[in-house]
């Protein structure tokens, strides 16, 4: 998907339209979304302006990886990289809905090809690799071509010597590629750590939600891990544990400012502050010379 | 052996041995058209396993692989090395019993030794979470294999769990940045690294310590990305089919064998590892010494570059519309 | 200021000063005689003041280092440095606010910032700890140790705790380990260090984070093995014996020095840093600057053996019967 | 002190005489020392045969380092190092006792020059660099000497790519030195910290009891931590930590087995095994090729 279509996937995007009328080519003034955290209406337009983040209770709605990239990338220093992978279909799954089926009706759906966008950037002007995972796409879980593209993030960012910057958002692994999905929290590992060792600074950012694989590998393999606020990150989701201990989860239990108490996560940043702060960390963490 | 266990798919063979048991109990002497009976029923029960066991389905291997009587990760430590040192603790919180982790001799070979570690029995199970780690476990696992990378001692690990234990205390501790910092180690760990799945496989917990240079799979042991019971939960609301998805999760030895993930499959007898525990661990024995053979005389760099490789080919995508 | 605070040795200036202040509460229009008392009271004080600091004991400075508005590593952090990245936790149990961890630029030097953190007022205090690590707070200074070393960033700490907490959960979780392990990567850490004394220095938790290439001392700030309370206690049974130890334990600025172990002594005013902090903050500041200057152009491997060097050369022993 | 010498010395040790007519050269069978542990009386020729660990309770009685050195090295191997080392007194300490004072009296009582006794070794066959710390000399607490010792004992190490083995047992810092003292941890941990760095195996012995600065530094770099029964292992005392929280601590805290179970101890090992063990870990931790 060229850089130029972005802005109309953007306003494409799937809100809670109050106002059922919604055009999406032209917003009249008349568009409202709700906030799922004050559950006020607000007109789209501020809302947008705000960066989908609540003027009034400051709850971060979630956004997909185009916007994401619109976000953080300097404006027009994108260039996508790997836009042609996607997933096969390598076990044939049936099982509930087809997996083909289902891999159709989300490139449909957002237009991309993948639950992952990856490509050369410049934040701040800082040369980057920037990657940005997309839960629309079947929750954006990591099943071969995910990770293959995750993978090939690491090693442009190593081959380039440019820093990279990765924006997760993930229901987990892809079950419908069964164990080749798991080993792709192997394959990311080993290419995170790699890239460790050459002296390449990776900086990652949880975004709501953030779970399973993605959460156990490269997700948080990263020098510095930033999180948005209220974002949930965890590898096991509050059902099947409270499943397991038979009794409820404390409050704010898995959300980004716990896991920044319990000592996870290096800073909790608000989306409005996120490119500023992302550039300056990339002042402070040059490639070291090999 | 006494049956303190019957599997699902087992019961016409249980059913079986419970007439043999009842017919063993009355005096044949002089009653040969009963001993005709026992000698019968023997030859249907062995013919009957054989017959199940020829072509399990996936569900029923991880019922298999899952048996209590299944031979443990402490059971391959005890019959497999010698010279076994227990090292214990993360140096940071605790020590978790349903990891081990130490050195062993096999074969004149020194390696370094993790495995999920089930307990056998309620009060050990409990006292070893079931086999399902914490952070902590994970955490002792890294350490043993920085501690194998600094001394060149090759690794050796034992798969058999349904995945880290989810608790409360694992999310707060950090479950997920303890498996993700296993495998950023595991995977460029300059010493060979032979896996063996026993048992149960199940996800991030399972591969945390499940990647290496070879995977030696047991003929009933399972490796997947999620349980069968879970992934049938979130598909239809309802963890009882099971049986169902299982299959679709390319979950067994076969099916890592052909998707290139596993080396080679150690046969198990009809009725699983546990009728046989013996030959079973001379079978796994003689695989990880040929793997560790195998794998000798590389230089650091060569090890970790293949095993990158390896991994590297994992998984399959379409690139470019092909 | 407000006077919330008077160190004992200050009692003689406090009572000058509350002298002053009841004579300035009166109407000394048309009384010359009042306003020359109220002259040479704020001169009595000044001199007394001078006379005090031009001599103080190891125990005075001590509570000076102590005073509760002693400019504390926070001050230093918002003042010295623009562009501050606070970085927090462990990665493995918790965020200690007791120790501070960030990035920050100095002077146009980007550079990798630690400090002991000390609260102002009891909320903030407690908080904080008094800013008395527990191992959470070493691991993650350790952390920040490791990117600085990574990303060839020099590292600036401030030390000031009276020591790592004494509690069951620093025990538990093992504090020794937590500091031994901040030392290990100090000493070996392939970045200039510039450690500054800014108030207290006291032991195992000071030191954690208070060895590099610079130590840079204020004048009444303290480093020492033992408190002298907890010294006096040792060796008296009676902590209130600390002002005769204090001088016995080598812990002022200029008993460093003299060892070799400090490298230069920041200036404070009469009265201690919280008297004029502008002052003292823009000389640490310099201080700092010149440091970081002189320690640039080493390659990674020089650093270190220097570092090695300075270190080796500590302590005072006799060998061979010299 | 040579090495000859040592059978003497350990027949010097002051245990606890039940019979205060004990002759020190010759012991008659009427000679009892009594068990801290169940405080039963124990033939001392029983107690001495069974490496001074209690054959009614286990307690293990602390040992000095010469009959430690006795116990770990292959018979006839230890070779003394530095051992011409001693305090010299930096500050002339005069609190309490002088240091001056303390030091003759603690050359007098033990026969050694310091709290550590270093030198080259084999365990098992294995040439190791072996030091043992004697609680006697003035409770082998860590002075600009005993750092110094330590260090060389890592350097030697180094030098010769032996595996150290040291046994610790020591009250924490010497006060006496200041500051001078505190500064001893960071040196020996930078030599362990350098000896890490170029792969030779260190296996470290904690023994009842070690504290302070010692715990906080060389003693727990090790690449394996071992410890004896019921040692008591700590940064901060028992007594300062219930007067810092106001409660009293929970039992077993701070012992051996309680740190094992909280992760930071590889083994306890009983006395009468530590030789082999110590020899089995060393099959295993070759001194890696540089
Ligand atoms: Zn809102
Ligand atoms: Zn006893």
């Amino acid at each position: 998907m060229p850089i130029s279509d972005w802005f109309q996937a953007r306003e494409e995007r799937t809100y809670i339209p109050v106002d059922s009328q919604r055009s999406a080519a032209d917003l009249p003034d008349g568009v409202w979304v709700k906030c799922e955290g004050c559950k006020k209406t607000i007109y789209q337009r501020d809302f947008e302006a705000n960066l989908d983040v609540c003027p009034g209770c400051g709850k971060h709605a979630d956004i997909d990886a185009p916007t994401r990239v619109l976000l953080l990338a300097d404006a027009g220093t994108f260039a996508e990289t790997e836009a042609d992978i996607t997933s096969a279909d390598p076990l044939r799954w049936t099982s509930g809905k087809p997996y083909a089926t289902q891999l159709e009706t989300a490139k449909a759906k957002t237009g991309l090809t993948e639950g992952i966008i990856t490509g050369r950037a410049a934040i701040g002007g800082h040369p980057v690799v920037l990657g940005a995972m997309d839960f629309r796409f079947i929750g954006a879980s990591m099943g071969s071509a995910v990770g293959e593209k995750i993978t090939r993030a690491f090693e442009l960012a190593l081959a380039e010597r440019r820093p990279l910057v990765l924006v997760t958002a993930s229901g987990g692994a892809r079950m419908q590629e069964g164990v080749l999905s798991l080993m792709q929290m192997a394959k990311t590992s080993a290419a995170a750590a790699r890239l460790a060792e050459a002296g390449i600074p990776y900086v990652s950012i949880l975004t709501n939600p953030t779970s399973g694989g993605v959460t156990a590998s490269f997700a948080v393999l990263a020098d510095v891990i930033l999180a948005e606020p209220g974002a949930l990150i965890m590898f096991t989701g509050p059902r099947v544990i409270e499943q397991t201990i038979r009794q409820s989860l404390p409050k704010g239990f898995q959300t980004a400012e716990f896991l920044v108490e319990h000592g996870f996560i290096d800073a909790v940043v608000d989306r409005r502050e996120l490119r500023d702060r992302v550039s300056l960390l990339l002042d402070y963490l040059n490639p070291g010379g090999e | 052996m006494a049956r303190a266990f019957v599997m699902e798919f087992e019961r016409p063979i249980a059913e079986l041995e419970d007439k043999l048991a009842a017919l063993k109990r009355l005096d044949v002497s002089g009653e040969p058209e009963l001993a005709a009976e026992i000698d019968a029923l023997q030859v249907a029960i062995i013919k009957l396993r054989d017959t199940l066991y020829s072509s399990l389905s996936a569900w029923e291997r991880v019922q298999v692989s899952r048996h209590p009587e299944r031979p443990k990760t402490q059971d391959y430590i005890e019959t497999l090395f010698t010279d076994v040192i227990e090292l214990r603790g993360d140096r940071a919180f605790g020590d978790d019993e349903a990891m081990f982790a130490g050195l062993g001799t096999l074969d004149g070979r020194r390696v370094a030794i993790l495995g999920h570690r089930k307990g056998k029995g309620t009060k050990e199970n409990i006292r070893r979470n079931f086999g399902m780690p914490q952070p902590e476990g994970f955490r002792k696992a890294r350490r043993i294999m920085q501690l194998a990378g600094r001394f060149g001692i090759p690794l050796v690990t034992f798969l058999d769990t349904q995945g880290a234990y989810p608790g409360i205390g694992s999310e707060e501790r950090g479950v997920a940045w303890a498996i993700a910092e296993c495998l950023a180690t595991l995977t460029r760990l300059p010493v060979p690294v032979v896996c063996v799945g026993i048992g149960e496989g199940g996800s991030g917990g399972a591969l945390a310590i499940g990647v290496g240079d070879r995977l030696i799979m047991l003929q009933n042991a399972y490796y997947s990305v999620i349980t069968p019971e879970a992934c049938s939960s979130i598909l239809f609301k309802d963890p009882s089919r099971a049986c169902e998805v299982a299959p679709a999760l390319t979950m067994t030895a076969e099916d890592l064998v052909r998707l290139g993930l596993a080396d080679e499959i150690v046969p198990e007898p009809p009725g699983g590892a546990h009728r046989d525990p013996a030959s079973v661990l001379i079978a796994v024995r003689e695989a990880v010494v040929r793997s560790l053979g195998d794998l000798e005389g590389q230089s650091r760099d060569e090890i970790v570059a293949r095993r990158y490789a390896r991994l590297r080919a994992v998984g399959v995508h379409t690139e470019g519309g092909v």
